[in-house]
């Protein structure tokens, strides 16, 4: 049985095929500026690394910011419920994860299935957004990479960055700049001021163990060390954190075959 | 046309109503809150006329209220700037919230209508004192009303006026049990539109309409569609059905709502018997249905009868933005409803939704969840 | 008497040379250069053919006022903004600032003088920087967006104030394939919605002007316009406004 | 003078008191919450206590009493509202409430308190809540209860809507929510003689006696008090000892100090350009922004705050023969309560008394009662005594968003506007 799970993020567009629950193959793909082309961009790379066609699928879920706009989805499942399920097929004993994505951070608490128990997402404001560290990373003129590496290595002291705004944060990087701070220390305070945030944002759900965090975030040490240190359990991370929510929603297009089919729901 | 589609139509130009009633010589006055004791209106004669907002952006208001105020009290206050109140021969407030209380400060500063009365009802129901001292109030209110009417209000009158009132009341609860099967007979938003409606119409014709709306609703044909979670809807006040129609387009059945515009407004009956200016005494400091009033236990026990009643399995509770009263009852009650195994999500919005993408994404998570 | 101003944004410093309150020259580069303010008052005396010493009083304004060492004096933003746009529109009493991280509103005198002001500063909606974010998300450069977004003809809602959101916001309208120029007149108004109500605050006195880079932008200037109901004038070097305000002021000092 | 005399001066005082008076009133400030503690430890039930009900009941009948916005406002001094304002919100509390009680649920919230607030709190027996004077007060007593799990009781303030002629009803109304308070004390042991709720009653008419002398005082030119030594020592005093003959003996002090000052003409600043009025809380945190405008030549000669709490009004209007309706009248006229003809009359009577030339009104993101009043007060300001009135963004308990630079570049503004309308010229 083969099923599929297409994420249409912010950023990126992800499709995975799953082959009787064992990951087949999966494609990434920037977004575009039309979502519905983005999902079938990545499904396409999806299928021509397993070497299948469309025809072949025979569940789709879709997931993410541009759910309901996938032309080939036989349904659609919030990115939430999605991470939850594909953290779980990675680590079966997660409960609390950590998603961050470019605009959004979620705090998810699930249960052994990988089921959703409670949950909690930043609010109007970006702040605390992945994509705050992509600015700052345009503003300093460094690789989006190095900054959790660098950031680790403070020389004079963490900086206090006090706006929440990006915008404002941007200027106070400017100042701390002109006053000669040096670009680790302002990035220390950068991971420190989003670790805070996003530390609130878990506290929100409550915390238990296995803690996992995915997004594109999970690549950035400075600000996963930072979270693990207040959270108190180290992250487990997987080897393609980004994937995570297309896998989920390639699950739940098995378990909904699987029902449709009256099959027991076994990996 | 159905009793349904009249109801629903005419809550979609409420200014009309109000206008007709102007027109016909009446004297309209408009009020916030669930604690205002419309007998006491309609017996002089007045027409009382409840203010909602509109989806319109807030723009002259901001210059005289900081943006960390309530929206919908800014909207409303937007509204009369632009002269869109015109129509009202002034503003009757119940002491409630901190933006309400602003609002009666600047409408009295800058909108200058004939009336801008504040009923200073206590904020501790249940309480002997409080009883006498609304009583007070009311009674005082009364004789307000009647200088500006320039009629008396008798006992006679009012007691008419609650027989009245109390009938509307029981009324929409017999359209509420059709929300109680297991595929309800009427949809979140449509129960909205016909409580908003019934607060807007004068009371004999919104008496009539569910009288027929009852006969239809046995016997719909067509009923909404619902296969998902159970849902109760609460919070701060919500004015449009926007909020609740996303819940039910994600897949939610929403069977109760404990809303200003819903079951707030008609969920506790006056008593018939005795001085009715004690009976309205006694309903307003008897309802627990406004997280502005003590204590907050009657009012737990009054949203879990409500949880039984309509047999709810989810509670989202849609909270605006910089709304204190709620956004403080919302934490320490999703407590006390999920420890009653009742999973509840609090969910900050904004009057002039925006972001509907992120808030949709919440709400079909949770329901994924239940 | 010769004069600079130099206005030291956030974005871009600006520089101008005075003699009495005729303007001999401008420079504008960005902040972010090595030594910017000595690049603009260099670039000015150059262009005017004049060196260092000819000039008795600089005032230095802006963000990064304190940090010009050749300034002789300083003076906030908010009473240069007010003397320049005098000085430029003497019919000015409310004059909107749009620069790239704030905006400001103040309402003055004939003579230039402050009388009241609003700031934003909490949040970077309505700024320039906002325009900016909007610009790349749209791929419409900054100087072509309020003209394209005049040419819309569907009235497109952009709600989100947040930079970041008000991105995706774009970017889901563009996945809608809602034409850009629709977009673009939502973008504007919303903004322009906002610094309405700050207008409103201060008090919408007649003659509005509009400074600031942001005050180039046609498609903001035409939404306050409709929503204010009332004319507001552009001069013709919006951006100087605060720089030839702050050489007024440093002429002053130096005669009193 | 020149500026770096100024400086010099500045130096002296930036955010510090500068009266002996301030100093004995928080000594006394001191001993007050140690006298709690000592109570505790002694086995009295220790009351928590919210929403500014009237202290003269509580010295009346010895209760020990922890005032918890005088415990928020303290920690606030101290920086550290920041991390219980983080921990609220970790709690599922919304950003956007006040920070004063985002800190206070931050505190019930968290068993890692820091050693400043470990010291001054003792686990209260018994929970008083009150609906006095804003929904924050009146829901987030809530929390410390279901915590706690203590008794507790509830005291109804209706707002006074009817300015300085309060009706007789909603006087008796309070003065019955009162005595229903002093019930609940009994019930859980104190012990109620009217008598000295009379004397207490009696302690608060002398003390707001010496307040009005002390506030003629205070309009001299140059003034003799600014607002950091206001705060400290009036708003000190009252928020914790009114009520008491330590608070009258103190106001007698600082009555006395001050008027020496002004009999010799000693000022803050020996030459005031400008004189301010604050309306609103200024960043505790930071206090030196009040002495800021000296660099100015300007001075924060009146802030609201002196009175937090305290509430300001005619002695006459408090009658020891009737001392719960004195003290029911006494919380209906405080200027904190949510109506606002008092709060305007009361601003434009201090612009012109005391000769302000500026006021400086502060948004509070989490309050909806004073800054959603800022307008009102802007245009009385205006039209009552035309003076000028700026609004700045600031929350003057949680430092995470202060940004000193930029508040200190808005407050540049606003005198430079202030000096040149007054000269006429550029500056």
């Amino acid at each position: 049985m083969k099923t599929a799970g297409v994420d249409v993020g912010s950023l990126a567009g992800k499709a995975l095929i799953l082959e009787d629950g064992r990951i087949l193959s999966w494609g990434l793909v920037p977004t575009g500026p039309d979502s519905a082309e983005t999902a079938t961009e990545a499904m396409d790379a999806a299928l021509k690394q397993a070497g299948l066609t469309l025809g072949d699928i025979e569940f789709i879920v879709s997931t993410g910011y541009g759910r309901v706009v996938v032309p080939f989805a036989h349904k659609n499942i919030t990115e939430i419920s999605c991470h939850a399920k594909g953290s779980n097929y990675f680590f079966p004993g997660v409960r609390t994860i950590l998603d961050m994505g470019g605009q959004d951070c979620k705090a998810i608490r699930c249960d052994g299935t990988g089921k959703v128990v409670n949950f909690a997402m930043n609010d109007k404001c970006a702040a605390g957004a992945g994509r705050s560290m992509e600015v700052m990373a345009d503003l300093l003129q460094i690789p989006l990479v190095d900054i959790g590496p660098r950031s680790l290595n403070v020389e004079k002291g963490e900086v206090s960055v006090s706006s929440t705004c990006t915008v404002f944060a941007k200027s106070e990087v400017l100042a701390h700049l002109r006053q000669g701070a040096p670009t680790n220390d302002i990035l220390a305070g950068l991971c420190a001021a989003l670790a805070t945030r996003v530390y609130g944002l878990l506290k929100r759900v409550g915390i238990e163990p296995e803690f996992v965090i995915s997004g594109g975030i999970a690549k950035n040490v400075g600000v996963v060390a930072r979270v693990e240190q207040k959270v108190g359990l180290k992250a487990s991370i997987c080897f393609e954190p980004q994937i995570v929510g297309a896998l989920g929603a390639a699950i739940f297009a098995r378990e909904t075959l699987l029902k449709q089919q009256k099959k027991p729901v076994t990996a | 046309m159905s009793a349904l589609e009249t109801l629903r139509k005419s809550v979609k130009d409420p200014q009309k109503i109000a206008g007709e009633a102007k027109a016909a010589g009446k004297k309209v006055l408009g009020y916030r809150c669930v604690f205002m004791p419309e007998e006491i209106l309609h017996a002089a004669g007045i027409v009382p006329f409840p203010v909602f907002g509109t989806p319109e952006a807030v723009s002259l208001s901001d210059a005289y209220f900081q943006p960390n105020l309530c929206e919908f009290i800014r909207n409303i206050f937007d509204l009369a700037l632009k002269g869109k109140l015109d129509y009202l021969d002034g503003l009757v407030l119940c002491n409630t919230c901190d933006a309400v209380r602003k609002l009666y400060d600047h409408w009295k500063a800058y909108i200058g209508s004939p009336v801008c009365y504040m009923i200073n009802n206590p904020q501790r129901q249940f309480t002997e004192a409080g009883l006498k001292y609304q009583y007070q109030e009311l009674g005082e209110f009364r004789r307000a009303m009647e200088t500006f009417a320039g009629k008396p209000v008798t006992d006679d009158a009012l007691r008419d006026s609650i027989r009245l009132h109390n009938q509307t009341r029981s009324l929409l609860k017999q359209v509420y049990d059709f929300r109680k099967p297991d595929s309800p007979l009427l949809s979140g938003e449509e129960a909205m539109d016909v409580v908003m409606a019934c607060m807007v119409l004068p009371k004999d014709r919104a008496n009539a309409l569910l009288k027929q709306l009852i006969l239809e609703l046995k016997q719909r044909a067509n009923p909404p569609p619902s296969h998902g979670p159970r849902i109760m809807v609460t919070g701060s006040i919500i004015d449009n059905p926007a909020l609740i129609r996303m819940v039910e387009e994600v897949g939610g059945t929403v069977v109760a709502d404990d809303l200003c515009t819903t079951t707030r407004y008609f969920w506790y009956s006056v008593d018939e018997g005795g001085d009715p200016l004690a009976a309205l005494a006694r309903h307003t400091t008897e309802k627990p249905v406004c997280a502005c009033m003590h204590p907050a236990e009657a009012r737990l026990e009054y949203m879990m009868d409500l949880v039984k009643e309509y047999r709810v399995e989810g509670i989202i509770y849609f909270n605006l933005m910089y709304c204190d009263p709620f956004l403080y009852e919302g934490v320490m009650f999703k407590k006390k409803f999920e420890e009653r195994g009742i999973p509840t999500i609090l969910l900050e919005t904004e009057h002039t939704p925006s972001g509907m993408g992120q808030l949709k994404t919440r709400v079909q998570a949770f329901l994924e969840m239940l | 008497m010769l004069s600079i101003g130099i206005d030291a944004g956030s974005l871009t410093t600006k520089a101008v040379l005075m003699e009495e309150s005729k303007v001999l020259s401008r420079a504008l580069v960005h902040s972010s250069t090595r030594n910017a303010a000595v690049a603009a008052i260099d670039e000015c005396l150059a262009k005017a053919g004049l060196k260092a010493g000819d000039v008795l009083a600089i005032v230095a304004t802006g963000i990064g006022r304190n940090e010009v060492a050749q300034a002789t004096g300083h003076a906030t933003e908010i009473i240069c903004d007010a003397r320049g746009a005098v000085q430029a529109l003497p019919d000015a009493r409310t004059v909107m600032d749009l620069g790239a991280e704030s905006s400001r509103l103040i309402r003055c005198d004939s003579s230039g003088r402050v009388t009241d002001f609003v700031l934003n500063d909490k949040c970077a909606a309505g700024t320039g920087v906002f325009m900016d974010a909007m610009s790349k998300a749209l791929r419409v450069p900054m100087p072509d967006m309020g003209e394209l977004s005049l040419k819309s003809t569907q009235d497109v809602n952009i709600t989100s104030m947040c930079v970041v959101f008000a991105e995706s916001e774009v970017v889901s309208q563009i996945h809608r394939k809602v034409a850009k120029e629709d977009i673009l007149s939502g973008i504007h108004k919303s903004i322009a919605t906002r610094l309405y109500g700050m207008l409103n605050r201060v008090g919408n006195e007649k003659q509005v002007v509009a400074v600031g880079g942001l005050a180039r932008n046609i498609g903001v200037i035409k939404w306050i316009r409709e929503l204010a109901g009332t004319e507001v004038l552009v001069p013709e070097y919006p951006e100087y406004a605060g720089a030839v305000g702050a050489a007024l002021i440093a002429a002053d000092r130096n005669k009193s | 003078m020149t500026a770096k005399e100024l400086d010099a001066k500045l130096n002296l005082q930036a955010g510090r008191p500068t009266l002996k008076s301030t100093i004995d009133a928080s000594r006394a400030r001191k001993e007050y919450w140690a006298g709690v503690k000592e109570a505790k430890r002694q086995g009295k039930p220790v009351v928590a206590a919210f929403g500014l009900l009237p202290r003269e009941i509580w010295h009346a009948m010895g209760v020990p009493v922890l005032g918890m916005e005088s415990l928020a406002l303290q920690v606030a001094a101290r920086q550290l509202s920041g991390r219980y304002c983080q921990v609220a919100t970790e709690m599922g509390f919304a950003s956007e409430l006040c920070a004063l009680h985002l800190s206070l649920l931050g505190i019930a919230g968290t068993s890692q308190r820091d050693a400043f607030v470990e010291d001054l709190l003792v686990e209260p027996d018994l929970i008083v809540g009150s609906t006095f004077a804003c929904m924050s007060e009146s829901k987030s007593f809530l929390v410390w209860k279901e915590r706690l799990g203590r008794p507790c009781h509830v005291v109804d303030i209706p707002i006074n809507a009817s300015g300085p002629g309060v009706p007789g009803r909603t006087v008796a109304y309070v003065a019955e929510e009162l005595k229903g308070l002093i019930a609940f004390l009994r019930s859980n042991g104190f012990e109620y003689d009217e008598a000295k709720l009379s004397q207490a009653v009696d302690c608060s008419r002398r003390t707001m006696e010496l307040w009005t002398r002390i506030e003629e005082c205070r309009k001299a030119v140059p003034a003799p008090m600014g607002a950091v030594d206001a705060l400290l020592c009036i708003g000190n005093t009252l928020v914790s000892l009114l009520g008491t003959e330590t608070c009258v003996t103190l106001f007698q002090s600082l009555l006395d100090e001050i008027s020496s000052r002004v009999s010799c003409r000693r000022g803050l600043l020996d030459e005031e350009r400008l004189r301010l009025y604050l309306v609103g809380i200024p960043p505790l945190y930071h206090l030196d922004l009040l002495d800021y405008p000296a660099k100015h030549g300007a001075v924060v000669v009146k802030s609201d705050l002196d009175f937090f709490g305290g509430c300001m009004m005619s002695p006459d209007l408090l009658d020891p023969g009737r001392p719960l309706e004195s003290l029911a009248l006494k919380q209906l006229s405080d200027i904190v309560n949510p109506c606002f003809d008092n709060k305007i009359e009361n601003a434009v009577r201090t612009i012109r008394e005391y000769r302000i030339d500026g006021v400086i009104g502060l948004n509070k993101r989490g309050c909806r009662n004073l800054p959603a009043s800022l307008r009102l007060i802007k245009d009385a300001a205006w039209k009552g005594a035309h003076i000028p009135m700026a609004v700045f963004d600031l929350d003057g308990i949680d430092p995470r968003e202060y940004n000193d630079a930029l508040v200190k570049a808005n407050v540049d503004s606003f005198m430079e506007t202030l000096v040149t309308s007054r000269t006429g010229t550029g500056i």
